[in-house]
């Protein structure tokens, strides 16, 4: 079963060849599942199973076949996944500030007197899902850690939700916002993706992007993609405030927002 | 069902007590005001439908006008009126011109008598029109039926009507008893009705008249097929909520979300704009035998579902007390229930048991829209779909009226088809493995669940009896609600509120209370 | 969304090129889940969609990923597959013969005096599953319907399970078999593969390949796997034994296998 | 747990009344009788383990002599105590010498009472090995606990034992506290103990002593790691049942699957044979602190699981009463019952909660080895994973010992590592949801659950009372157990089977007896 894998085939102990394992190193054991657009029949069934094989998996089974009716039919199957990955080369971009204790970050940003960080946040859009900026945001926190409200180190607004990319401009300017913290939760359609571009550009073309850190969060939220809009950071399904004021914190503080005017 | 939590009946009567007070003295203040949603719902009854060519419909056009007029505090049906027949058009004809700015609202009329006694007689036409509908509904059951309970609900939501109605298809063909089509996000927030058929919706299909009418012709047609009458639901909620109601009620919508305090909680819309919309919405409905779902389950999203559980129960007092009030019939009132409990906590079943036979209990005569696991769902779907066949035992176990079915996506995508499918396929394997376990089982006297019980309504009747010192205007800006807290004069569409004048004219609305005593 | 799906980009009424449905025609969604050989990090979760990236999946989520300890972590993912598939070029090779009722067949064996058709029955190899066979043989039969030895047309014999290929071969020619019926229902590394093709070889070398009707069965057993082993056919899955009588009445009776000797 | 099905405690007496007159002609036979196994297993005790270099166990060639010799049924210890004498080598040497063909069993001796002592001295030693072993486990469990209950026991079948160590790792991380190592297809059918670690299994990893040993070690340190003792479960059954309780007692295994039955009715192994071996190998059981767990679940694989609930709970009472004149503690003996109806059936869960609860109501003091759905299991993992979850649930609501964890992919393969994880984590989540329903609820009085009980409690008293006058052989032959009908003299072993003569001897045997009793 190892052997006949095809001429990829890899070593699962080598960290160059990995490929997913469900009894036995390199079996490559994968499941599907999705609809096909087709009554069910033996070429439908086939179908799915040519469309696994299409996804380069080997000894495909086809476990479970339903009709739903109106033309279309649901599949469930396995097979030996022939694909692998170089894990040895994988590089992924990381927040590399470390997470602090609410004390130690209250203590790092103010001492010697320095001044408060003021952070604005919001749901923007046509987003109405505030749970995910005030579990960051709110003095009650998320999962035990206090929100952003409650540290001595920050001055903190929160807009709520709905809140157009205009209105947090405006809004953020007239708070002297140092740091933006933007939730995004319907993905449907990437229309977070424009949105959060769409803030980019603003706060450009405002010129105050040097002045200001960008933060955006939210479950399809990932790091990598924050970057590639242009934003400082972004935190997923799971970010504890702790993470979040941490990373704000040593950034305001290495990139020299807070020591600019002390207000 | 037999009784099995032995609440104490005397608390109950004394939430209801409380509950008939702060509605009426919150029926008191919007009884005495319209809003543009209100006059734009009557115009749609007299027959103003469709857009003037920029797509902006002609009812807001012409309330536009009487905005600019100052007529509104009078009602739409005088000034309209006069301009029929000056115009010597119908309705739709009229609007057109008035939108088009080739006509205006005239504020006299040298017979106004006769002004009247046309719109009445429209408005009797509309009126028994939409009486005619719910006995549509009604021969339609009759014939058909429409499956065992709890009924079982899905959602489709993928943007395109079209699209919308096969996926309708293949859930009722997989046993689905009611489909729910999810509006576009913060269409709630539109202070007017899209036009046409839409397929243009993020996370959801704008409602519209030709979607309504599309889907119900979609779910006729399978009603057929599965020898089942399935019903049809979508939102009568938001800005727009007056009109919501007529159109659900002119198409045969069966069920509309509709509460009264939703918007404002979840969509920052004015207090006193929601609360007077909800009276005339709810009378529509009334007529129209449409069924309404309250929106208590949304609570449990942002609060948490142990602490917070008695302010579900109060909503629901109040959202009862304000729908009597306003000509529903219990049997037409879904009080919306979710189980939000954090799966991993320990005996979790068992407090949602509790929660869920309690309200049963409290409100045998009305569905429960019982609301499934959504904020503990996560990316894993196995645990999910587990979580939601629990859903479907604690439902049946309690005897439910409406289900929503969960799907072990929820924390991802709207529903994909297979995902209705499985979620039907599993919820009714459980619910018949289960059938009568209910019957089967009593609970312990002084166990958790009786306990609980007790609790929950001790806390709920503290709730309300504190709201009712306060009035619900100020408990909404206490937060009481779902950990938000709204001002009396914030939010959206409060521009929209009007005190009624002392000649307040609305022959529709009138005629909608008589047929609803009737 | 559908047009940027790739050159192949299908169109789902057109069976040439079907692909997976979610919620919009030609959407693609596929969900996958699968385990790798690598203690959960943002690397491998990286690996594991780029893994989905070689099955061909746009847009990879990975919706849910955990740690199982001892090195391994399990994914969860929806990608939108770009592969499609020829509906309409698909030919699967079908069992032809029309089912006919209980007693259709007994009447068109034993129709003027045809003799009784000799079955002989057995799950074989070390496999001791008999609830299948028992299924299609025994008087009692499956989901309704009687098994062959309630037929006038059959004289069966049901060897059981765990009968080697020698004895069931050496129990035909006994019994003057005209049908050999072989279950497989353990299939765990391909052992029923080696199974039925040696029973295929025994019975070609005993120069009596020709005059067997020679038929499989089991929940991984498909009529195509079936013939390219040597069978005359296949039954998988929630097979009715009516089906089996049908198939093997018409096939006895085409073949003149029972005309040849009246016994 | 409260008793809730107000079983007629008569009738349980009556039932075990009728078992024990079963048992004690049962065993009246096999006394009477000792097998190849039981002289083998008896070896082994001695010593004698390892392999002739054909790969043949020494034990086994040490058989095979005294076969020719006719000396079996007089019991190996003598022969082989003179043989050892002679070679003037331990147990293991003389054995090798044997199986070379170097060295006899002589039939006579002149110093037979030396002989005597000198290999009662041996058994003694081995039977305080494996009390000491007992003892090992207990201090375990006594420093680390064990968690909670039901156990939650899975399964782990790669075939190859160094796989399945990491398997049982990962296993024991998300939750479990029994790991069972699946044998090889048709172990059960060989006559000898492979030797070994062994890699190459089809459906199951061979079991042989290193195989054993080499998976209590790895479990041993996951028991640290994760705080809990972890428990090790094999396959006492099979043609070689005797042998591989000896290796479990040497080896900690903690838990064996060992039943009076199973072997004749599922592997066609001779009736006379299984239940002579069943005596030996569960007297070792019991002073080594192994829970055997019986086989009863298989037969509802064959039969349906309503019309034959009773002929389970007949069983029951045979394999509790043969295992407690064997020896075993009630909680030592753990009894095979399966949720096997069809999940679409009506009010499935109602009745399976009966019969669940029903079980331990009658055997309050014996753990019962309570097994998932699995011929209804279909290629559906995600409605398969649900079934499961209901399963989890009626164990925890009828408070289970030992609870097997259904796999999504029952119907396909032996667990995939996450099939076990999600597995586990499923059952966790729903048995800590509903953890005190059980304390909760009662049972109707006249409802479904307590006549489904009561009658299958006299069905099986009807059957038991009919086995009774027939004998446990014949009510086999009559196929009165999982629709299977097996010959007195037909199957496999047989010819392993022979009649003790008057001077037949076996320290091993005596001294576990005496174990046994203190
Ligand atoms: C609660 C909820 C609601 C509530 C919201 C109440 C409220 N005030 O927030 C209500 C009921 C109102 C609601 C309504 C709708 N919802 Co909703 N909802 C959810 C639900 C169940 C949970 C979301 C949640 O609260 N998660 C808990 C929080 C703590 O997690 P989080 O948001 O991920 O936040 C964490 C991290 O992401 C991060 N984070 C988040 N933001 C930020 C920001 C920064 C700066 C940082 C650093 C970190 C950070 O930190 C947080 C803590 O760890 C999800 C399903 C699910 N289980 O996920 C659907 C879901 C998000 N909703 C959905 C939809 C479509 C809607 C509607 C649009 C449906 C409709 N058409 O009517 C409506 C309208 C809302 C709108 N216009 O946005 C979809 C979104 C689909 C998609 N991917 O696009 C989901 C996934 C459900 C579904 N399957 O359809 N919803
Ligand atoms: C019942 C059962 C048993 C019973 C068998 C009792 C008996 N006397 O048959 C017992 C408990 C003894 C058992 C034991 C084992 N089993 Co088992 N068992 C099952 C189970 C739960 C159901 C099988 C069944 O009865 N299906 C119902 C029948 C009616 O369906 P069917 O066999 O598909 O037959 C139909 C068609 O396929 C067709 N058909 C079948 N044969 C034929 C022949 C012909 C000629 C024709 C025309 C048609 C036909 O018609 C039938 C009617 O429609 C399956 C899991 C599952 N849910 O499928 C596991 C399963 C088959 N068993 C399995 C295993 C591994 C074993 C063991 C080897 C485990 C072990 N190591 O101990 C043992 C040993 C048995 C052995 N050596 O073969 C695996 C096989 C994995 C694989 N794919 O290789 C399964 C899938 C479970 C698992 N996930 O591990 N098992
Ligand atoms: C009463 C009510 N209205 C409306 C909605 C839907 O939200 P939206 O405001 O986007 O229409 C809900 C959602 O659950 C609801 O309960
Ligand atoms: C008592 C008993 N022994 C053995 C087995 C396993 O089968 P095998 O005969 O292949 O060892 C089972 C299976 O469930 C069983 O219950």
């Amino acid at each position: 079963m190892k052997d006949d894998m095809d001429q990829e085939s890899g070593r699962g102990d080598d960290p160059g060849r990995v490929r997913p394992y469900g009894d036995t190193l390199n079996d490559g054991a994968v499941q599907v599942s999705f609809t096909l657009p087709a009554p069910l029949s033996d070429e439908a069934r086939e179908g799915a199973r040519r469309l696994a094989g299409k996804m380069g998996l080997k000894d495909v089974t086809i476990y479970h076949a339903a009709d739903m009716g109106a033309g279309f039919s649901y599949y469930i199957l396995y097979g030996r996944c022939t694909h692998f990955v170089d894990m040895g080369r994988i590089v992924v971009p990381k927040i590399t500030t470390r997470t602090m204790t609410f004390s130690q970050i209250n203590d790092f940003v103010l001492q010697g007197g320095g001044r408060r960080i003021r952070v604005i946040g919001a749901c923007t859009g046509s987003d109405a899902h505030t749970v995910g900026i005030d579990a960051i945001m709110n003095m009650k926190g998320f999962a035990g850690n206090y929100g952003l409200e409650r540290y001595r180190a920050f001055r903190t607004l929160n807009l709520g939700s709905q809140i157009s990319n205009d209105r947090l401009l405006a809004e953020a300017l007239a708070f002297k916002a140092d740091v933006i913290l933007v939730s995004q939760v319907v993905t449907q359609k990437d229309i977070h993706l424009g949105n959060l571009a769409e803030l980019v550009d603003m706060v450009e073309a405002q010129g105050i992007r040097e002045r200001v850190l960008m933060v955006c969060g939210g479950p399809r939220v990932s790091h990598e993609v924050a970057l590639e809009l242009g934003f400082d950071a972004g935190f997923g399904s799971g970010t504890s405030p702790l993470d979040v004021a941490s990373f704000i914190a040593q950034e305001a503080v290495s990139r020299g927002l807070i020591a600019k005017d002390a207000s | 069902m037999k009784p099995k939590l032995a609440l104490d009946e005397r608390i109950v009567a004394r939430c209801r007590e409380a509950a008939a007070a702060i509605s009426d003295s919150v029926l008191e203040f919007t009884d005495n005001r319209t809003t543009v949603s209100i006059e734009r719902a009557t115009l749609r009854m007299l027959g103003v439908n469709g857009a003037a060519p920029d797509g902006t419909p002609l009812a807001n056009r012409v309330i536009e006008a009487a905005v600019r007029q100052d007529l509104v505090d009078g009602g739409i049906c005088l000034p309209f009126g006069r301009a029929m027949r000056r115009s010597g058009l119908d309705a739709h004809g009229t609007a057109a011109l008035i939108a088009g700015g080739e006509a205006e609202l005239p504020a006299h009329d040298d017979d106004d008598d006769a002004v009247r006694e046309s719109v009445a007689a429209l408005s009797r036409t509309a009126v028994e029109g939409i009486v005619e509908v719910a006995r549509t509904r009604d021969a339609f059951i009759q014939r058909l039926g429409d499956g065992e309970r709890p009924l079982l609900y899905v959602i489709v939501a993928s943007g395109d009507i079209h699209e919308d109605t096969v996926q309708a298809r293949v859930a009722a063909l997989a046993g689905a008893q009611v489909i729910a089509v999810i509006r576009h996000t913060a269409q709630s927030l539109l202070d007017y009705v899209p036009e046409g058929a839409n397929t243009g919706g993020f996370g959801g299909t704008y409602a519209s008249q030709d979607n309504f009418r599309i889907m119900r012709e979609a779910l006729d047609d399978v009603s057929e097929e599965v020898g089942r009458y399935v019903r049809l639901c979508n939102y009568a909620s938001g800005l727009c909520m007056p009109e919501m109601s007529v159109l659900g009620a002119v198409e045969r919508l069966d069920m509309m979300l509709n509460d009264a305090l939703y918007g404002v909680l979840f969509r920052d819309i004015n207090m006193q704009r929601t609360l007077t919309d909800q009276a005339f919405s709810r009378l529509v409905s009334a007529v129209g035998g449409i069924i309404i779902n309250t929106g208590e389950d949304n609570y449990l999203t942002t609060a948490d579902p142990l602490e917070a559980a008695h302010t579900v129960l109060a909503s629901q007092f109040i959202n009862e007390s304000l729908a009597l009030r306003c000509g529903l019939e219990p049997g037409q009132i879904g009080l919306g229930h979710a189980m939000e409990m954090d799966p991993l906590k320990e005996d979790m079943l068992v407090l949602e048991i509790a929660q869920a036979q309690m309200a049963r209990e409290i409100f045998p005569k009305s569905p429960i829209k019982y609301m499934p696991p959504t904020k503990h769902m996560t990316g894993n779907i196995f645990r999910g779909h587990v979580q939601d066949a629990l859903f479907a035992l604690a439902s049946v176990m309690t005897g439910q009226g409406i289900h929503l079915l969960g799907m072990m996506t929820e924390a991802m995508h709207t529903p994909h088809i297979h995902d209705r499918y499985l979620a039907l396929e599993s919820t009714r394997m459980v619910m018949n493995a289960a059938r009568h376990l209910s019957d089967e089982i009593e609970f312990r006297d002084d166990g958790i669940m009786r306990k609980r019980a007790a609790m929950v309504l001790d806390q709920a009747l503290e709730m309300l009896e504190s709201i009712g010192e306060r009035g619900l205007f100020r408990a909404l800006e206490d937060g009481m609600f779902a950990d938000v807290s709204r001002s009396f004069e914030g939010g959206r569409g409060l521009d929209g509120v009007f005190i009624r004048s002392d000649d307040y004219w609305n022959p529709v609305e009138d005629l909608l209370k008589i047929a609803v005593k009737s």
